[in-house]
């Protein structure tokens, strides 16, 4: 199978193409999608599919995730772009209730594809309305699936399997890996699962459960600790929705310590659920609370350097993994 | 404009006193039996929603409100899935997930659904008629909505764009001057909705919604600009509400000059038929209704097994 | 202090009146409020106020939001009353970006008052899109208060504290509970703080951690499980930010095994949040895992039947806690 | 019209010229030294801002949107606290905060910031409307939005509202034809913004945004309507948009032909002064820029303790 270095979000974008060549109720909305996105990832697409499939939006982002729901009803597979994560409150509506729901309350059971991407995350100075991550309300809110790839490879490989699938997908892509490279199959049979965590890192000592921006930054972490006699395992969860509950419990039964590192808000974030559900139902197999790190409370600042102060650093996640591992 | 056809005009009455049958029982059947819910009543509203659906085919695109049963009965329903889905039995189009605040679909017949947050219709609409643009299916979508509702952030971003792209889109308001207590000439810029088309440079049409005819005259003609791939149209149909917002409404703040210039839309209808087959559809739609309402009475209630379905379609 | 019994709704609006006649920059707007508001709070208000304190709104509820968010920044204090928390998702932006975050995007520190009502919970039929609980979108995102009344005396002191709280307060009315009725203090010197939790029943078991509609039903579980010998606390929490932290860690470390129940999600809901931070600051404490019961994860259903087979019962709620006290 | 007197061309001048030394000195600053964030440019597009503004009490209500620094010099901030402000410094006007895009806001001076979720103004402009409207205290509120942003549906829903409520509201559209590299007009119903006021009911007034004092004219109209409680006014002003959407920006989108017809205001405004007036404007607002940016450069930058400060107000 060959590869092919490239970055993450072209690798998106490449996932996208294969689909739309293979499949031509898939087309593409968003702001600037027709000029080749605001992030790269749709360039050269309406060079080769034309303004029919690959049209550009204005400033209405209920407006295109309510389209979105209203065309895979009808049979299409759209994509749309919505620009930042932080859109996500302005559509609420529109993927919350109208795509998580309709089927639902119609009594439906009809395939809904419909792949909304959200680039989330801070991406150095887009200030607090472009930086959010927004990934909890999709495990909140039922009805929908919800991925974050963390490499170029799962980038491609999830935005294929989003567009296989018969339900709406939020795909969340991280603002922060944008640019990051990697190996990517060129395979057009290669897909990445959705539901299905990779272990990133084995280890033996304890449990990082983590994803999209803080993978990287959690196997660096692991590295270091390693380096002071502490093993630690690396869990890249991918999707959120389902999620890969298998794998987390496996592991944490083995390590008997966890934690969960996001970029998102630490509170009521997707690693409260997580630690929850840990404890839950791992309990009597913990030497230790199941700890966690998210951003700070607080709006993200404009500057960079304050954002990347808010959120979890390669050194927070050492130092909080050793404290970990001492409890 | 295109009149109806005789076999039209039959079907529409036929259709109205099906609806009318059913809203009657409806506000009887909520009076005096157990119902789970709100139901809006949409006795003597039935003229705009049965005009505006025998303009279009039947797979045209319909993305309705929710008052009453017209638009539904007018696009091809029976009245089993509609009354086994207000009494929320098994039987109904949402298979048990039914109740007052209607969800029927029918993908056959082309009838979409209704959100409950009221101006979501307008771009799932927008979304069906761009998908109709690509295929070049030749359908078209029709959005129906309230007065109240054309307030809705929704109404302008999607019709921006319909506008700028020429979408097969219908917007189509149900004007009855009133957003539950309130009358909505209070709360917007502009009392005749069809004012608001000007800003989008699209036609709007205001007609009077009690006469299923007119109504009908003017939706053939939006249906035809949008399949000739002319653009969107906003229709104003000017309606009366006849009841409580829902059916139990006090009405504490009903005007009571509002009910003043009512008119019947089924006896209006009635007036283009001939010798005595208004009363013949009449009988036979209220028996049809009947044999239903028992059926659906008949049908079993769902389980708790019901919350468990249909939220995930496994390919 | 004299008291009259009246409803959940009744008091919210007395709490209201009472604040209105003290303080003239507070008005309220909503869909229908000056004909008494849909569920009666604001029955009478436009005969005293007048219509330049007491304005109906067009279906806008955006527009509802961040008006209120304008009109605080320049000094009024809206209420705003949404209808139905659903709507949360309508008025995202205007909600968690700018009533959560325009002082601090700005560097401002200025009082900024803004009460937004949301209706939330089942009430008996009103289906899958006005029956929806929202508050946990008011813990993840930063920046405001948010409570959950669960009697009528609180729904009042609630208010009146909302209203002399200089920060933007997402007030959770509770619909299931709307036509509950209790007595309420008529001082108009009584409130209740935001961020105090209140212990229902004291007990030495487990700790019941709750809030809203689910009180009254655990408080009659907790009497179902005394008669089987199991003593249960109750904690109301009334507030979810500030949470009342003492207060549940209080309990949990004196009675060693906690659940948590909302009528929310169960899944990323408030209980993630809560169960996932008892864990981290008492699990030497705990003699079981956190419990949650929540929601089922889907939809809620149009019937008012199916809706009350998908929330936490009494039945459930005693059934899960006589499981806890087993473990 | 209400022509401006000497004075007033004088301050209007002497603010254009302190904007366009602050968009240059950013634009060189932004290639040549580290920047956080994006800073959008608004040289060449400086004489609608201030035109407008100079038509604003300072007790007026002005809600921006984030391109360039025109509105905040125009309504009468220092250059330093937005230059502070723009490199990240504990002077600037967030405190500590800042960065790329702007939130700069004075409430002395009625500035009331920005949302960098285009098209949050609207109904935040709404509620100081009706903030003044119940006070009676006489202000105007003005809602400043660029063409792609009146697609949002805030735009509407507000306006459905202003309109019905006469609020002293006041829209000013900067119309420069591009929403980041997309020709607004393939995906807006109207390449005229004033267009979409005709749905309201209000007046839609276009000037040509180039020209600081035909600006200034029309929004003294307006505000002068909104003051007298005769509702809002939409404003468009056509503009150009010399740069890129942010500086930096590569501009494989821009069509050759887009600034043929460009004109400076600072020079359209030039020629209103009499003698060298103008040269020596802008030679102290030259002076007086470098003075601010060299202490903005010299200011403290914010540690991590400024994230945990200003989210909550303690009484
Ligand atoms: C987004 C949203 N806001 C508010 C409501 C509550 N609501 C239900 S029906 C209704 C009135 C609708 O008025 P209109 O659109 O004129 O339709 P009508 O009831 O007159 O048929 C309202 C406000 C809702 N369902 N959705
Ligand atoms: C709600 C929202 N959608 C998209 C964006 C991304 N965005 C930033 S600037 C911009 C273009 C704005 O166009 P316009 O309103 O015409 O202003 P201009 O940039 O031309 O001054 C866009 C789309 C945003 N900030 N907010
Ligand atoms: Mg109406
Ligand atoms: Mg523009």
């Amino acid at each position: 199978m060959s590869h092919e270095v490239m970055g993450y979000n072209a690798a998106m974008g490449l996932g996208l193409v294969e689909e739309m060549r293979a499949d031509d109720s898939i087309f593409i909305m968003g702001q600037g999608v027709v000029t080749g996105g605001w992030f790269g990832m749709e360039k050269g697409l309406v060079s080769e599919f034309g303004t029919d499939r690959v049209l550009d939006c204005g400033i209405a982002e209920a407006f295109e995730a309510g389209l979105a729901a209203g065309a895979a009803i009808a049979g299409m597979k759209p994509v749309i772009n919505m620009g930042f994560g932080d859109f996500a409150l302005i559509a609420g509506d529109e993927i919350y209730h109208k795509l998580a729901k309709w089927r639902y309350m119609h009594g439906l059971d009809v395939p809904m594809t419909a792949v909304i991407i959200f680039p989330i995350g801070a991406m150095g100075g887009a200030g607090p309305e472009h930086s959010s991550c927004t990934e909890v309300l999709g495990m909140h809110f039922p009805g929908l699936k919800v991925v974050v790839p963390s490499t170029a490879e799962d980038a491609k490989g999830l935005m294929k399997s989003a567009l296989r699938e018969p339900n709406p997908v939020l795909f969340h892509s991280v603002q922060g890996l944008g640019w990051s490279r990697g190996e990517v199959p060129l395979d057009p049979d290669f897909i990445v699962p959705i539901g299905k965590a990779a272990t990133r890192r084995a280890g033996s000592d304890l449990s990082i459960i983590t994803y999209g921006s803080m993978v990287p930054r959690s196997l660096e972490a692991a590295e270091r600790l390693a380096s002071e006699g502490v093993d630690a395992e690396v869990i890249d969860l991918r999707s959120l929705v389902p999620l890969d509950w298998d794998c987390v419990l496996e592991s944490v039964t083995r390590t008997h310590r966890a934690m969960v590192v996001h970029e998102a808000f630490r509170t009521a974030g997707p690693g409260a659920e997580i630690a929850a559900q840990i404890q839950e139902r791992a309990f009597f197999d913990l030497e230790a609370p199941v700890l966690r790190l998210g951003a700070k409370d607080f709006p993200l600042c404009q500057s960079a350097e304050l954002e990347q102060a808010a959120i979890p650093s390669v050194d927070t996640i050492t130092g909080e993994a050793r404290r970990l591992a001492a409890i | 404009m295109a009149a109806p056809e005789p076999a039209l005009l039959t079907d529409m009455f036929h259709k109205m006193a099906v609806s009318r049958a059913i809203e009657l029982l409806m506000l009887r059947h909520t009076r005096e039996e157990r119902f789970s819910g709100w139901w809006h009543p949409g006795e003597g509203q039935e003229a705009a929603p049965i005009g505006a659906a025998a303009a279009l085919r039947s797979d045209d695109y319909l993305w309705y409100q929710g008052r009453g049963c017209a638009w539904a009965i007018g696009k091809g329903m029976d009245p089993l899935p509609i009354l086994g889905d207000l009494l929320g039995k098994m039987n109904g189009a949402t298979r048990g997930k039914g109740g007052g605040v209607p969800h029927w679909s029918d993908y056959g017949l082309g009838i979409m659904g209704e959100g409950a947050t009221l101006g979501s219709v307008y771009p799932l609409a927008a979304g069906s008629a761009l998908a109709s643009k690509i295929r070049k299916d030749g359908r078209v979508s029709l959005a129906d909505f309230g007065d109240g509702t054309a307030s809705r952030g929704t109404f302008h971003e999607t019709m921006m764009h319909a506008a700028a792209w020429k979408l097969p889109l219908i917007y189509f308001c149900e004007n009855n001057g009133l957003l539950v207590g309130t009358r909505t000439e209070h709360v917007s810029a502009s009392a005749d909705i069809a004012n608001l088309a000007k800003g989008y440079g699209i036609p709007g049409v205001i007609v009077d919604g009690q006469d299923a005819v007119a109504v009908y005259e003017v939706t053939v003609e939006a249906v035809a600009r949008a399949r000739a791939g002319e653009g969107p149209t906003l229709i104003e149909a000017k309606v009366t509400r006849k009841h409580g917002h829902y059916a139990g409404d006090p009405q504490h703040y009903r005007d009571p000059d509002y009910l003043k210039d009512y008119r019947d839309p089924l006896e209006l209808l009635a007036a283009r038929l001939s010798g005595n087959e208004a009363a013949r559809l009449i009988e036979q739609a209220d028996a049809e209704v009947a044999v239903a309402y028992e059926a659906a009475k008949a049908a079993p209630e769902p389980d708790a097994s019901v919350i468990e379905r249909d939220l995930y379609h496994v390919a």
